[in-house]
């Protein structure tokens, strides 16, 4: 018998393979949100003035609403389907720490959710003309910016996941929660737009993720063991 | 004081006590509610800028601080009712959304209506009504989420754990107001004018509205627990025979 | 092994049951019995962790499980209405991640209980192409690879065949045997070669248990 | 005693002319409180006739099978 024990990081990277197979088996999960990013910055000139100056002013707030958004959308593919499928209630019930496992679900979904909103964020910001030294801020605060809004979103889809219908709602509970990261994370492209040092900012949203990362867990399964009832 | 404690909260005991002591509480809250007003409307002296307007004063400080310790309040009963599954403290969460929210209108409403004299315009994004305004939000994200639940448990339990989550946001909220009001507008006091070189006599009236309010938010809240008290206690004894005696109206 | 005393749970206005008492001891099974929404599910549902909704103690081993959630979890397995499959995934990478999320990783043992349910040639064929049998299959091979000692089963024998059932109840006596036990809810007609208690939610309290 | 402001009643409305904003600002206050102190009123009326009326139905139907 080839039967060895894993330790919790074992089974934690299990679970963090399992969800990048899942996201990476139905792209519609990862692509979706990422077209809802492009279009939506999109209708911003279409809808408004297409004069640089003007987009420029309003680029950043644009992006991270949109990527905020965008993250939100995302989080529907991360309980809902286990939960239809009765893989949830396997993983409530399973004798490992259920924070660690969460944690691990979270980075999964995240890296193929939230890091491409990262790296396509550059193409959205030369569709805005914003000039070239914004692109370092914005890129580094969606980096930071987003784990902390897929943490947030998931308590929301966490609370809501037992309600079929949650999906405006989880708007509603989480937009106003994430927006301390909306604020530092836009304020800091436009102090560096003013040519002003941004690190305070950074380090503000990294405490943000730090903050999030610890406590978000313990919500998250707390929200869990209520919906699975 | 545990058994105290545990007395307290027994829904029964609860609401036995606030048969006694409501009146009393009603008395005091209107007496000094009628008092501030009538002396804030009517006989505090006129603010040297802007004349009567500042009146508004006497009620939007009371309610929007009342808006934001009735939130912490709340947050301490979700804590109780995660921890020791104290269904009273549930059903106080509960009446304390409501008034939390409504206190939160109408800090909004009257800081608006305060501000347009001044700023001549009814919303400005000032770090105090921003963050007022994202408290609103949370307060209607908690509501909904507790009625969003077929089962009062899992509605409540859910809510519990959105209030606790929201109450570790609050202060990240109003540092981030601050914070992006300075990157935008220079900061405009909200109450700065009214405490200029005004007579103290000002004052006075709010201590009366400020504490008023304060019964108030007790008596609202004391007056919705005990419906949810009634509601989820329907099928215990000492209910039936309450709803036997209550004589019958209309 | 699991022992329950005065067990009241309520849903929506409904007494579902009250003051229910029973212990399980190694190398039982047993079957609770119950019309429809008389509340099986959700017994087996407060019994293995789910539900928290209930009045009265569950013990595990003699100790409250409050206090010991680790061990509880993983003495016991519960096997729901839903088969916990991901459809996406194949039936390999499902049972990799439930050996997983049980604290070890056996691919010899995988194969084997999955051939065991007669699903050879089909581990890396993505679950929505097998069949809703075989879905269940696939399901129930996880029995094999638990380490769980006391196994909780909501009707496992919907969707089985013949074949199936039978291979099923040859599995549940030899967990008994083993030392396991095991607790079920099902319509049809048990044939087991050792003996079974019964519990019926429907009897008035004094013949129930 | 503080004196009263206003030199007449119809000066008191006028609020220096800024009638408008302070007497909007406390209607919307008083209806405001007047709702929250009147909803739990309704709600308990509502609340006794339901009640009233599950006593009722439990009287006169058997008693439940299983208690």
């Amino acid at each position: 018998m080839s039967r060895y024990s894993l330790g919790v990081f074992g089974s934690l990277r299990a679970t963090f393979t399992r969800e990048l197979l899942i996201l990476w088996r139905n792209p519609g999960d990862i692509v979706n949100p990422l077209m809802f990013f492009v279009i939506a910055v999109s209708l911003f000139p279409l809808g408004g003035d297409s004069d640089p100056a003007y987009l420029s002013g309003i680029a950043a707030g644009v992006v991270w609403v949109t990527a905020l958004l965008a993250v939100m959308l995302s989080m529907e593919s991360l309980f809902r389907g286990d939960y239809e499928d009765g893989s949830l209630e396997q993983l409530l019930l399973s004798p490992q720490p259920l924070y660690f496992h969460l944690l691990a679900k979270v980075a999964g979904h995240w890296l193929l959710s939230g890091l491409p909103l990262v790296l396509l964020s550059p193409l959205l910001a030369l569709m805005l003309a914003l000039p070239q030294d914004a692109y370092a801020p914005l890129m580094i605060g969606l980096l930071l910016g987003t784990p902390t809004l897929t943490l947030i979103g998931a308590i929301g889809m966490a609370l809501t996941v037992g309600l079929g219908r949650g999906g405006l709602l989880l708007a509603v509970l989480v937009l106003p929660l994430s927006i301390p990261v909306l604020v530092f994370g836009a304020g800091m492209v436009q102090t560096a737009l003013a040519g002003l040092p941004y690190t305070g900012l950074v380090a503000l949203l990294g405490a943000l993720l730090v903050l999030a990362l610890s406590l978000a867990p313990l919500a998250i399964g707390a929200a869990l063991r209520i919906s699975i009832n | 004081m545990w058994q105290w404690l545990y007395k307290l909260g027994s829904p029964r005991y609860f609401y036995d006590m606030t048969t006694v002591f409501l009146p009393w509480l009603r008395g005091v809250t209107y007496f000094l509610l009628i008092v501030g007003l009538v002396w804030g409307l009517g006989f505090a002296p006129p603010d040297y800028q802007m004349k009567d307007n500042y009146r508004i004063i006497y009620i939007h400080v009371p309610t929007a601080l009342g808006a934001m310790w009735v939130y912490a309040m709340m947050a301490a009963m979700a804590a109780m009712h995660m921890i020791w599954n104290l269904k009273l403290a549930d059903m106080v969460a509960k009446s304390c959304a409501w008034v939390g929210a409504s206190y939160c209108a109408v800090g909004l409403v009257t800081g608006s209506f305060w501000g347009k004299p001044t700023w001549g315009v009814y919303w400005i994004w000032d770090a105090k009504l921003t963050a007022m305004l994202i408290l609103f939000f949370i307060y209607i994200g908690v509501i909904a989420l507790r009625s969003a639940f077929d089962s009062e448990t899992s509605g409540s339990k859910a809510a519990s754990v959105l209030t606790l989550v929201g109450v570790v946001n609050l202060p990240i909220i109003y540092y981030a107001a601050q914070w992006w009001n300075t990157l935008h507008q220079p900061p405009s006091d909200l109450g700065g004018s009214a405490t200029g070189a005004n007579p103290p006599e000002i004052w006075i009236p709010v201590f009366f509205t400020g504490f008023g309010l304060i019964g108030l938010v007790f008596l609202l809240v004391i007056l919705r627990t005990r419906n949810e008290i009634l509601w989820r206690e329907r099928r215990a004894q000492w209910v039936q025979d309450l709803v036997q005696g209550e004589p019958r109206r209309a | 092994m699991l022992s329950v005393n005065a067990l009241h749970c309520e849903r929506d206005e409904r007494v579902l049951f009250s003051d229910l008492s029973f212990t399980i001891k190694l190398g039982e099974v047993w079957q609770l019995q119950g019309a429809n929404g008389s509340g099986k599910t959700t017994l087996l549902r407060i019994l293995c962790g789910l539900n928290h909704d209930y009045e009265g103690d569950i013990l595990w081993q003699g100790e409250p499980v409050r206090r010991q959630v680790e061990e509880f979890r993983a003495g016991v397995f519960y096997l729901g209405h839903s088969p916990a499959i991901n459809k996406t995934l194949t039936p390999l990478q499902n049972l990799r991640w439930f050996c997983a999320v049980s604290g070890f990783a056996d691919d010899a043992a995988i194969m084997a209980a999955l051939a065991e349910q007669g699903l050879r040639g089909y581990e890396e064929v993505p679950c929505r192409h097998l069949s809703a049998g075989q879905q269940r299959r696939v399901s129930l091979a996880r029995l094999a690879l638990s380490p769980a000692s006391l196994w909780i089963l909501d009707e496992p024998f919907t969707a089985l065949d013949r074949f199936g059932v039978a291979a099923l109840e040859r599995q549940v006596a030899a967990k008994a045997r083993a030392g396991g036990a095991v607790l079920l809810t099902t319509h049809h007609q048990l044939r087991l070669d050792c003996e079974l208690q019964r519990i019926d939610l429907d009897a008035p309290r004094e013949t129930r248990a | 005693m503080p004196e009263f402001q206003f030199d007449s009643v119809a000066d008191f409305f006028a609020m220096s002319g800024y009638a408008f904003y302070v007497w909007m600002a406390y209607g919307f206050f008083f209806a405001v409180m007047f709702w929250n102190l009147i909803q739990p009123r309704l709600a308990r009326r509502k609340l006794m006739k339901l009640l009233r009326a599950r006593q009722v139905r439990e009287q006169n139907a058997a008693p439940p099978v299983r208690e």
